[in-house]
């Protein structure tokens, strides 16, 4: 099947030897193609990351349609104006990501330190709106096991988020699924939260690194592929938002 | 297989048995099952002959010694397809009859006589419409289809009936049916399959099968006083279901008279048959079963009855016919001696005895 | 006893060289930014009207708020994955790694969706 | 100077990053690794010996099967070929210095070593005892031991697992040597890149489905849960999806190992050579369409029976396709019968079996009688022990000059695949006809006309046992008292046996080409002509 192929001569593979960047890895012959070794290979382990979620995907469809009174009430304990900041700052996050590595290929250190910077500062802002919507959760006893708390949805009118949306009480067998409901809520955004702490980690090393110079002398494949990783975790987000927080608001 | 001589199926089938190589067949599905099985058994040993016989003889004719130089060769596409398509083909045929088994055997006659089994850490009880209560033991006659309808009340359990072919999971939260229709009186043994914990093993017992009339005597004699539909209706009264669910014209829930069976309509405009499954979840579950005309007012009683007590609210709904009173239950009646029908116990009025079935708190 | 280098080679079969380097410029980035913006609004705004319902048949409805708000996630994320994650100009391989995920992913939901579905069939 | 002798010190091989230094950690670990499951095999049968459960407890019994399955499928099977063969020889094969993420495949033996550590803590500390399976609720509400551990410990194994993968795929797609198209790769290769794909795509659900359920039992979230409205079946879907396709990843390796050891051992090209590449491919799709067929009985849908069903009989063709193309490898061949090639053909008749009786289990209804008995036991362990370790042993007998640079004793090697084949139908064809007669898996206690059975089971294991100490000695043994192998004693036409042996740390003194097809003898022929004219 090759014989139709074009066949050049190859060069003397020693020839190659002192013209490798310091950067190019000693068990690759370009960097060409170390470079697409890596790339590829972020995106096999975004792959395994698509899977990942999609088990807790699987499991909320299935849930959501046997359930569905008990999801809506549980979706309207969630804020909006929360949630929806939260989208907007991964959004922003994943754009200056995206100038970020534009700024690493075109080696403007400074830059590159800046949406490096805003990166982090945004995906630190997300995980501290975060952090308020769990603690409002723990209060309410709205974390799923021992403490749970059917009082919001079995009463609405105790409750502030649920008589703002018009709840109506839920009968107790549908009230008790809203268990599910936070289970699923708390196992995805908690999932979607350890990416962004892992993700937020790795991107104040590399500020560090960036400083440095590390990334604007051509070798680019470090923060391509982080950022890579962080837009998946934006797309994550994505589909996270209307699916917890937008459930039949009318 | 069926072309087989009855008298070659008997002699296989016999002499495995009595070699103790195989279990007995003991009901009308076993010899359907056993069938696609030895078909099964013919079709791998005939391929693994085949492969057998093709990797000695080339080993054989071509050793190094007798063929010191190999003759390369690239593949044969004729090759290639005819143990592509056949294989194929058989897997097809074994799929094919298979699966008409498989829909046998989980689908139930509607004449079966329905028995409920819960299985439990460790050990399975099962209920007869008659009140006959056994643990790990079952008590069936000849020549009578039997459903099973299983739960689990706590982990996966499996009830299996090897002498008979059939197994079915016991599910927690959700009943499951497997029918059999034993064919041979005696002892066979009953096994819980699915791993359950640290007595797993230990939950087995016996498959009695027994003729008509023998049978008829062993329910007589272990009847516990009060039919399982008997046992609900003490427990539809104690937990004042009537209160919403009886035939005045205002009633606040649906009639249950003669629901069983009926095609529902619900309030979320779908359409659901009343069946066991349907009934328990209806318990358990109200809001999510709602019958179209009704408010949701029904509390759930998941948590308060056990998985014994809604098995004896169904079978009541079940028996809850207009002429109830005169036909007490259904199909285990014309095996039951006509004296044993216990005297119906009545509940005082504003008191609730916590009644069998009932969730001890 | 590895070939002599002077034997021809064949550059075509691994797939090094394959990926051109392309450098998006920021314009579209900032267009890409204002689209997802913009989405999410939209998304918002959706989810805050009753768009209905389409009965396919009793007892099974497919509500249209739902298959809008992932209609717009979809189309978020598919602008993410192509501009952002520079896939538009990849390579086949990046699509067919994305492709292959997608897919799997599919039949994860809709193979273990199907069983859910199907165990009442047969009950109505 | 070789990859072993370059650098010295328990650092250097702590620390490095050569594919080959890996593998052979790799391969020390899974050995330790699969005695201590064997041990524990070793255990269930004595217990076994006799119907009541007298020499443990039948929580211990449940302990001792459970931390058998643990440990043979997640830490000795699924990193079994890939891992150390695999590791060694696709670079050399595909003509590459090294896998392309060096650093990625030390992370992944030392994630193996922290969750087999785990896994070893666990199973000191009190052990689980919930089954391999974790099937919920059993595994969430009703067990005592260290269920958290132990899934903490598989979910590490995954990501080991997954990096392995990754890094494979990688490396066939973007460091192959000139001129070594996809279709000049051996199926070694070819079966370990299905096995990859595998392992990428399904491996992650396991662990969300692990995660779930640590998470249901330490805070008591309700996603399985039947009290909270949840779904305990859901959790068999999840688990499933990763542990079908596992067995796909346990096998196609091994597959791969049998295509070379065939086609080295008679001297000639595999018959259909893209039928078997596209079968290893096949397998790998078909494997994700398949899984419920585990749970037939559990009450999913008599629909989903009947799909699954159908699609289970479509993911057996390619491996029948397999065995004949083999066993037609050896037509017109000059074949020899070295000790790879006796495991080769133990491999063929019991897969052949372990295949079959798949299909039995695959047909839902015969399904509903044999499985969870000991038929479903038996057909595990025939493609497992009888498929994939007879597999992993006639690979490491084929590579292991390769390895070393020393030669095994032959007669002593053969005298131990002779061993290990006969005790190996000893152990578990009686299982089939127990599980036929019903007697239920996992049972500590058993009904006393089975135990005739289980006393041949028992004995059989005995023999088996003694099969696999003897390898460990004999190849010990050569490691310093063995034959000086020589570059290429088989005469096979793969890459990695066209330079030294053992290897030099970058395979090749210069990046290779490839200019032949795979199997291809002719050239072979023709390069050892040119070296004895270049001699003369």
């Amino acid at each position: 099947m090759s014989d139709s192929q074009v066949q050049v001569i190859a060069q003397p593979a020693e020839a190659h030897v002192h013209e490798h960047p310091p950067y190019q890895r000693h068990h690759f012959e370009t960097y060409a193609q170390q470079n697409d070794a890596t790339n590829f290979a972020m995106w096999l382990f975004l792959l395994t990351e698509i899977m990942f979620f999609g088990g807790l995907f699987t499991a909320y469809l299935i849930y959501r349609n046997w359930f569905y009174a008990a999801f809506v009430a549980g979706s309207h304990q969630l804020s909006i104006p929360l949630g929806g900041v939260n989208t907007l700052l991964l959004i922003v996050s994943s754009f200056t990501m995206a100038m970020g590595v534009w700024c690493a290929e075109m080696r403007k250190k400074g830059a590159l330190v800046l949406c490096l910077s805003l990166t982090l500062l945004l995906g630190l802002g997300f995980l501290g709106i975060k952090t308020i919507e769990y603690g409002e959760k723990i209060e309410k006893h709205h974390v799923p096991g021992f403490h749970y708390s059917l009082q919001s949805f079995l009463d609405p009118s105790s409750d502030e988020a649920a008589k703002a949306a018009g709840d109506k009480p839920l009968p107790l067998d549908m009230a008790r699924h809203t268990e599910v409901y936070f289970s699923l809520y708390f196992a995805m955004t908690g999932m979607h939260a350890l990416h962004m702490i892992i993700g937020v980690s790795i991107l104040a090393f590399m500020i560090v690194r960036a400083q440095a110079g590390a990334y604007t002398t051509g070798h680019v494949t470090y923060v391509e592929n982080f950022g890579l990783y962080w837009h998946f975790v934006d797309i994550v987000w994505i589909f996270l938002f209307p699916l917890l927080y937008l459930i039949s608001r009318h | 297989m069926s072309h087989i001589s009855q008298v070659l199926w008997q002699f296989l089938v016999k002499w495995l048995t009595s070699f103790a190589l195989y279990p007995p067949e003991a009901s009308k599905i076993a010899p359907q099952m056993d069938a696609l099985y030895f078909f099964m058994v013919l079709v791998s040993l005939i391929g693994l002959t085949i492969v057998i016989l093709l990797v000695t003889s080339f080993s054989i004719l071509y050793s190094k010694k007798r063929h010191p130089v190999a003759v390369q060769i690239e593949g044969s596409t004729l090759l290639e397809a005819t143990w592509t398509i056949i294989p194929l083909g058989l897997f097809l045929i074994m799929f094919v009859w298979g699966a008409l088994i498989y829909f046998r055997v989980y689908t139930p006659p509607a004449n079966a006589m329905n028995i409920y089994v819960v299985g439990k850490q460790w050990m399975w009880k099962a209920e007869h419409a008659g009140g006959q209560h056994e643990i790990n033991s079952l008590h069936v006659p000849t020549g009578q289809a039997v459903q099973l309808t299983l739960i689990s009340q706590d982990v996966f359990h499996s009830f299996s009936i090897p002498a008979f072919r059939v197994k079915r999971e016991a599910i927690p939260g959700r009943y499951t049916t497997v029918w059999f229709e034993a064919t041979t009186p005696g002892t066979y043994h009953l096994f819980c399959t699915q791993y359950c914990g640290t007595e797993h093993s230990h939950m087995i017992g016996d498959v009695v099968v027994m003729t008509p009339e023998d049978y008829k005597k062993w329910l007589a004699s272990s009847t516990s006083g009060a039919s399982l539909a008997q046992n609900g209706e003490r427990l539809f009264a104690s937990l004042s279901c009537a209160a919403c669910h009886n035939t005045r014209p205002d009633a606040r829930g649906p009639n249950l008279v003669n629901v069983y069976g009926t095609k529902l309509a619900l309030s979320n405009g779908g359409s659901v048959l009343a069946d066991d499954a349907y009934l328990r979840e209806a318990i358990l579950n109200p809001s999510q079963h709602l019958t179209q005309g009704y408010a949701p007012i029904m509390p759930t009683y998941q948590g308060q009855v056990s998985e014994e007590g809604v098995i004896a609210l169904v079978e009541y709904i079940k028996n809850l016919n207009s002429d109830y009173r005169v036909q007490q239950t259904t199909n285990t009646t014309e095996l039951l001696p006509e004296s044993v029908g216990a005297p119906q116990r009545t509940v005082p009025a504003g008191q609730k005895p916590a009644g069998q079935g009932m969730v001890k708190q | 006893m590895t070939e002599h280098i002077e034997k021809p080679i064949d550059h075509e079969s691994p797939e090094v060289h394959e990926r051109e380097h392309h450098i998006v410029s920021p314009k579209i980035y900032v267009m890409i930014l204002l689209v997802l913006l913009v989405g999410t609004a939209i998304t918002v705004w959706a989810s805050y009207v009753d768009l209905g319902e389409w009965h396919v048949a009793p007892g099974l409805n497919v509500f249209w708020n739902p298959v809008v708000a992932l209609a717009i996630a979809c189309t978020k994320a598919t602008f993410v994955v192509l501009f952002f994650m520079h896939v538009k100009y990849g390579t086949k391989l990046t699509k067919l790694t994305i492709g292959a995920g997608v897919f799997t992913f599919l039949i994860l939901v809709g193979m273990t969706m199907a069983d859910y579905f199907s165990r009442a069939w047969g009950r109505w | 100077m070789n990859f072993l002798s370059k650098e010295k010190g328990l650092l250097s091989w702590l620390l490095t990053g050569d594919h080959k230094r890996i593998a052979i950690l790799y391969l020390v670990s899974i050995t330790f690794f699969f005695f201590i499951g064997g041990a524990l095999a070793g255990l269930i049968r004595l217990e076994l010996l006799t119907p009541q459960s007298d020499l443990m407890a039948t929580d211990t019994y449940n302990k001792v099967f459970t931390m058998h399955g643990i440990i043979m499928i997640f830490f000795f099977l699924v990193p079994s070929v890939p891992a150390t063969l695999g590791n060694f020889f696709i670079p050399m094969m595909i003509g590459a210095k090294d896998l392309a993420l060096p650093k990625i495949n030390l992370l992944s033996w030392y994630l193996y070593m922290v969750a087999g550590t785990l896994g070893l803590y666990t199973m000191m500390t009190g052990g689980v005892d919930t089954g391999w399976t974790f099937t919920t609720p059993l595994s969430t509400h009703y067990v005592n031991t260290n269920v958290l551990t132990t899934g903490i410990a598989v979910f590490i194994a995954g990501f080991s697992s997954i990096f392995t993968g990754l890094n494979f795929i990688v490396t066939i797609h973007k460091m192959r040597a000139p001129g070594m198209t996809w279709f000049r790769l051996p199926l070694f290769v070819w079966s370990n890149y299905a096995a990859s794909i595998l392992m990428v795509l399904g491996t992650p659900v396991l662990a969300i489905a692990i995660v779930l359920v640590a998470l249901e039992r330490t805070i008591g979230i309700g996603v399985f849960d039947p009290t909270k409205g949840g779904d305990p079946l859901l959790f068999q879907h999840l688990f499933w999806f990763y542990s079908h396709p596992a067995v796909y990843i346990m096998i196609l390796p091994g597959m791969g190992v049998i295509s070379e050891t065939v086609s080295t051992f008679s001297r000639k090209r595999v018959f259909g050579y893209t039928a078997v590449a596209f079968s290893s491919v096949a397998i790998a799709v078909f494997g994700f369409f398949v899984w419920a067929h585990h749970m037939f009985i559990m009450g999913i849908s008599n629909y989903s029976t009947l799909i699954f069903s159908l699609l289970t009989m479509l993911v057996a063709v390619p491996s029948a396709i397999k065995i004949f193309n083999w066993s037609f490898t050896l037509y017109k061949g000059s074949i020899t019968f070295e000790t790879p090639m006796m495991y080769t053909f133990g491999f063929m008749g019991l897969f052949t079996i372990g295949g079959l009786t798949g299909v039995f289990l695959g047909t839902s209804g015969t399904d509903i009688h044999l499985t969870e008995t000991y038929f479903i036991v038996a057909h595990f362990h025939f493609v497992m022990v009888g498929g994939m370790l007879m597999a992993f042993l006639a690979g490491v007998h084929y590579w292991w000059p390769k390895m070393t640079g020393r030669m095994y004793p032959e007669k002593i090697s053969q005298l131990a695949a002779l061993v290990t084949f006969i005790g190996f139908n000893f152990t578990f064809f009686p299982q089939f006809v127990l599980g036929t007669l019903g007697m239920p898996r996992r049972y500590a206690s058993y009904p006393p006309e089975f135990q005739i059975l289980n006393v041949f089971s028992t004995a059989g294991a005995t023999i088996l046992g003694l099969g696999y100490l003897l390898p460990i000695l004999y190849l010990t043994w050569s490691l310093k008292y063995g034959e000086i192998a020589g570059n290429n004693p088989w005469q096979a036409t793969g890459l990695e046996w066209q330079t030294q042996s053992p290897p030099l740390t970058e395979n090749f003194p210069e990046i290779p080409i490839m200019d032949h097809e795979a199997y291809d003898y002719d050239w072979l022929d023709g390069q050892k002509e040119k070296e004895v004219a270049s001699v003369g």
